[in-house]
């Protein structure tokens, strides 16, 4: 048993024998146990390390690349932004609510550990399709988990994705996005130095949450009952717990009280004591005795593991541990002294301080010393069911259209997306638009911060590499519509199985994909996270790379266009007119899996934004929609939908350039008197235009093709998703 | 449907698993001695599901019952539940 | 003069700071009341701010109401000061009995968070004196527990005394007769679920909140 | 403390009081046929608090909880409560 145990906690046997080489000895269960966690891909990033390390992440602005809790920015004024995104996948498969719940609460804490304040959650979120029971009651869950505990923890949801797809079947992705903002010098990092100093543990008391794999050991030898009860590893997250953690937390910054500070997330106390020691080349001891058990007769291990929720680690002078203590009160956080920065790299468990010791490993050990994986990638074989232009298709553009409809309304209703008084442009529209205010002093810069999140599995299905492209750039023309230029990126990588070696060809070519897109638009990447093993009874999921972006808005008097339309504005279509049916959501609709997929010449791409953005501060249109997942199509059907009038337009001639996709496309509606100056200011840099018609009247009509009442339109839109997973509104 | 069918009254008591941390409980518990109540411990919080249900007979109720429960009302990963099933009377069927 | 208003904060309270914004911006003095305190000290008018005091756990504004603030504020709404309950505010003016009735979970059983219409059905009461009675406001909801109940004699009390401060235009929660706020009999306690604090800047969508305030504040 | 305290482990059962509208109750009685569960009717939903109580006599736990419920527990404006409570074990006092 004791041979097999290091495989039993999901270690190789090549992995236990150099953990014995690092150790010079014989591991013992607590310790492998250390080990298995942090070397475990999803602390490890084993898998992915050598092929992130291809992106680009640096410019002048970058305060904090990756590496650090979150990537932090320069944003002028004296003000910083801290911004992240991670997944809670698997956690919301088995338990939708929880774990979405623990996801938001665990990319809140990646934030404030950085000494910032967060002031907007995205969720992206992705799941089995809408006819699938238990496809919908994971969405429901998920949605009422972000719901519930973002809303009362005090952070406003102020946009995301939402899609639904049989590839999520089983295996739904959950990424949270998180910004905060916080005074450019009170960066604070999570490192612990001075010999001496003090690690306190702030927060919830800790039980045997997320235990997991690990819990092997209580029948492998640590436990004399052979019965162990097989626990529940499901987290259940408090939102008032962080609340008072985050307001503890931002006291203690601005009272200037931490040397460093650590939340604890995956691998509980043993990641969070090893990170602070080895970032600040330290050792520390820890006192198991002095961690506050919400169970009784915890053994160490589960203890150092724990992944219980709404705790973070400071680390203090112990002349500043009183003015902590009063904070901590004031807000009823607990904080427990339990550790303490030493000489040397060891981090040592130890029954209580000066007892006996339980487990002595060098700290940077369990970071630095990880496995790095370079495993074996193979292209796929081309799919059979290529889908050409000509192909016959029994299909009528109306149906189509209406059934590719979806208004995400059902869902951000649910969400405080108006608290603290920044949301300018909210949920539903291109990208999110905050006030950028100063986070000490509530002063309004009169400038704006922009965020999107962006992902299409079906491009990536389709191309990894061209599909990653091809998202950043949407990220980025998601941005100049609401007249935002791009400062930096945060991405959460959801694949497969990477043992597979079409997974891992996958994950590598979006990579590539990525930075290519990253370095020709100039965006650097400051911070991600990869999410493997997405696959549910043997099934990968489609490569799912989803990106965060934000931007800065120079100046923000007053609100940017959105999709209105204006009676007798005309409506204009900037760009190429380039579009493939392969990755669209036309061709999943009629089950085909392949096809063309165009590539984004990124040079068109940024002289296309810079004229976006320049049309959207001078105020020149009055309306403003990028083209996407649907197409010309979708993007026209969706303007109506959220105006008062019809529309009418030619120039569409089939389905092709109805529903086909194509990046570098802007739909803008556009008093007539302002026509021919936009005209001329697209032909002077080169960006083709195509007049389509105009807004009015109350049909929804296609020359040709489609010709409906705009109720129609309207109905499909809003009653899609409310349909499909319970009204929420009351309905007599 | 065609025969008799019975009524039963069922009551659906669901509580969290043991070791899953119950956030509502201890925040209730941490504010009981400020509101002037010493002595309480070990709170925890669960819901009741009431209703009546018809079936032909005891064992269906309970199987119909049951799968209500463990597909729909709890989430099995962390709650669990105690189902009580009272016959009420007879309805005769149409 | 300037009115100071006094804005509780209780653990888990998170519109303090929006409240106080909404208050100086429109010229009056916004100043934090922290729940432990046990006297207000040179306040003109509160207000119980939303959020999520204590949780929300149990019922929202269970725990809030026993606080050493909430015995204060209840001196001073009993003596004729101007107390305003948003929301979680209300919620918690409810359980305390300042004012009747009680928030039951949306009818819909989902959070909300929109732009409603509402009604103002007095102009007596300490917030809306200087509205217009009869005038729609374009005002933000953001709750669960939104869902305003209470017995039939109570409900004719407050129909009979003009209690009604305001009404929703489209019902989105289930409240009994469209009831979006009401007020105590001295109508100096008045307790509301819109949030006209989110509804004081047009850059944001809505400056309906402003004349709320106003009254609060005793300004024109 | 002085003297010998009892320990009492106390269920309290919440339910909406008659009348009063049950927007769980009737939203999951709404969403039961769609997933297939029929002939469920008069849903109610409710919470249960149990906690463990010390106190000098049975006398005094009832007294103790029934303050403890109705000032606090339940809001008696649309809530009821029921009490079941049972001796655990006899403890020291110290
Ligand atoms: N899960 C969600 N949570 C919050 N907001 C959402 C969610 N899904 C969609 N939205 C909002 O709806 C709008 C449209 O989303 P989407 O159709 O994905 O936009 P696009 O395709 O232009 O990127 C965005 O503003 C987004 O913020
Ligand atoms: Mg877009």
């Amino acid at each position: 048993m004791v041979d097999s145990l290091h495989r039993a906690l999901g270690l190789t046997d090549e992995e236990a024998s150099k953990i014995g080489e690092i150790l010079q000895r014989v591991p013992n269960p607590l310790e492998l146990a250390m080990y298995s966690v942090m070397w475990s891909e999803h602390c490890s990033y084993k898998s992915s390390r050598l092929h992130l390390s291809r992106l680009p992440t640096s410019a002048p602005w970058v305060l904090v690349g990756p590496g650090e809790n979150a990537g932090v920015i320069d944003v002028g004024d004296g003000i910083a932004v801290a911004i992240r995104i991670e997944s809670h996948n698997h956690p919301s498969a088995i338990e939708p609510y929880q774990g979405a719940a623990t996801g938001v609460g665990g990319i809140l804490r990646d934030i404030f550990t950085m000494g910032a304040r967060p002031i907007a959650l995205m969720d992206s979120l992705r799941f089995g399709s809408l006819d699938d029971a238990r496809s919908c009651w994971i969405a429901e869950g998920v949605v009422s988990g972000i719901s519930g505990y973002g809303n009362a923890v005090g952070v406003p949801t102020v946009g995301g994705e939402i899609d639904f797809d049989p590839t999520f079947q089983g295996n739904p992705l959950v990424n949270v996005l998180c910004l905060g903002t916080l005074p450019k010098d009170r960066l604070v990092l999570g490192q612990a130095s001075g010999i001496g100093n003090l690690a306190v543990l702030l927060g919830a008391a800790t039980g045997r949450d997320g235990i997991g794999g690990v819990s092997v050991l209580a029948s492998a030898g640590f436990s004399d009952q052979g019965d162990v009860e097989k626990r529940p590893s499901v987290q259940v997250g408090d939102p008032f717990e962080e609340k008072r953690l985050i307001e503890a937390c931002l006291e203690i910054f601005d009272s200037n009280l931490v040397v460093g500070i650590q939340d604890l997330g995956g691998a509980g106390l043993t990641c969070a004591t090893s990170e602070t020691a080895s970032r600040g080349g330290v050792g520390m001891d820890v006192d198991i005795s002095a961690v506050p058990q919400r169970e009784l007769g915890m053994e160490a291990h589960e203890i150092m593991i724990s992944e219980s929720q709404e705790r973070m680690l400071a680390i203090i002078e112990p002349i500043n541990l009183d003015r902590l203590f009063e904070i901590c009160n004031k807000w009823e956080v607990n904080a427990s002294v339990i550790g303490r920065v030493t000489e040397g790299n060891k981090l040592r468990i130890l029954d209580r301080f000066e007892g006996n010791v339980l487990a002595e490993i060098p700290a940077s050990s369990l970071h630095d010393d990880a496995p790095i994986y370079d495993r074996p990638k193979k292209k796929p074989e081309p799919k059979k069911s290529v889908f050409h232009e000509n192909t016959e298709v029994a299909s009528d553009p109306m149906s189509d259209l209406l059934s590719l409809l979806s208004d995400p309304s059902w869902v951000y209703s649910q969400y405080d997306h108006q608290l603290f008084l920044n949301t300018v442009v909210g949920p539903g529209h291109e990208a999110t638009v905050l006030k950028l205010r100063d986070p000490v002093s509530g002063f309004d810069t009169k400038k704006g911060l922009a965020i999107t999140t962006d992902g299409n599995h079906r491009w990536c299905a389709e191309n990894p590499r061209v599909g990653t492209k091809l998202i950043v750039a949407e990220g980025l023309m998601n941005l100049a519509c609401v007249g935002a230029y791009p400062l930096a990126l945060v991405n959460c990588l959801n694949f497969g199985n990477p043992e597979n070696p079409e997974v891992m060809w996958q994950l590598s070519e979006s990579i590539d994909g990525m930075a290519e897109a990253c370095e020709g638009f100039g965006i650097p990447v400051v911070g991600g996270n990869v999410s493997l093993y997405n696959e549910s009874s043997g099934a990968n999921i489609s490569p799912t790379p989803v990106v965060g972006i934000v931007g800065k808005i120079e100046e923000l008097y007053r609100k940017p266009p959105g999709f209105e339309l204006l009676e007798g504005n005309r409506l204009v279509l900037l760009g190429p007119s380039d579009v493939g049916l392969g990755g669209s959501l036309w061709s999943s609709l009629h089950g085909f899996d392949s096809g063309e997929l165009i590539d984004v010449d990124f040079e068109i791409h940024k002289v296309l934004a810079d004229l976006v953005r320049s049309l959207i501060s001078d105020g020149t249109i009055d309306g403003i929609h990028d083209l996407s997942a649907g197409g010309l199509g979708v993007a026209l059907a969706e303007m109506v939908a959220k105006s008062k009038f019809g529309i009418t337009v030619a120039r569409i001639p089939d389905t092709l350039s109805l529903f086909g996709e194509g990046p570098s496309r802007v739909l803008v509606s556009i008093h007539p008197e302002n026509v021919n100056d936009l005209l001329s200011r697209a032909e002077s840099v080169n960006i083709p235009t195509t007049r389509l018609g105009l807004v009015g009247g109350d049909r929804f009509i296609v020359k040709d093709l489609i010709d409906v009442p705009k109720e129609t339109i309207d109905s499909a839109f809003v009653t899609h998703l409310p349909n499909a997973l319970g009204a929420g509104t009351i309905s007599s | 449907m065609l025969g008799v069918s019975l009524v039963f009254s069922v009551l659906v008591d669901v509580c969290l698993r043991k070791g899953i941390a119950d956030p509502a409980g201890s925040t209730i518990e941490r504010s009981l001695p400020t509101l002037g109540f010493s002595n309480v411990r070990d709170v925890s919080v669960g819901k009741t599901i009431r209703f009546v249900i018809e079936a032909e007979n005891e064992k269906e109720a309970h199987e119909k019952v049951e799968s209500i429960c463990s597909t729909f009302l709890t989430n099995p990963v962390i709650e669990e539940a105690e189902i009580t099933i009272e016959n009420l009377e007879q309805v005769k069927g149409n | 003069m300037t009115a100071t208003v006094g804005v509780a904060v209780f653990p888990g309270t998170n519109c303090e700071l929006d409240s106080i914004h909404a208050v100086e911006s429109l010229g009056g003095n916004g100043k934090i009341l922290w729940h432990s305190s046990k006297n207000l000290s040179e306040v003109d008018a509160v207000i119980i701010p939303g959020g999520f005091a204590h949780g929300d756990y149990l019922r929202p504004g269970a725990i809030a109401r026993f606080s050493p603030l909430m015995s204060a504020i209840t001196d001073f709404a009993n003596n004729g000061g101007p107390v305003l309950g948003i929301c979680n505010g209300f919620q918690v003016l409810t359980e305390s009995g300042l004012l009747p009735g009680a928030l039951q979970k949306n009818k819909g059983l989902k959070f909300l968070c929109k732009t409603v219409e509402v009604c103002v059905e007095t102009q007596n009461s300490t917030l809306t004196r200087h509205a217009t009675k009869g005038a729609k406001l374009s005002l933000p909801i953001n709750h669960f527990e939104g869902n305003f109940t209470c017995d039939h004699d109570t409900l004719n009390s407050l129909l009979e005394q003009d209690r009604v401060v305001l009404r929703y235009c489209d019902n989105p929660n289930g409240s009994i007769n469209d009831i979006a706020g009401v007020c105590n009999e001295a109508r100096n306690v008045v307790g509301i679920m819109p949030h006209p604090e989110r509804a004081c800047d047009s850059l944001l969508g809505s400056e309906d909140g402003k004349v709320l305030i106003d009254s609060l504040l005793g300004l024109n």
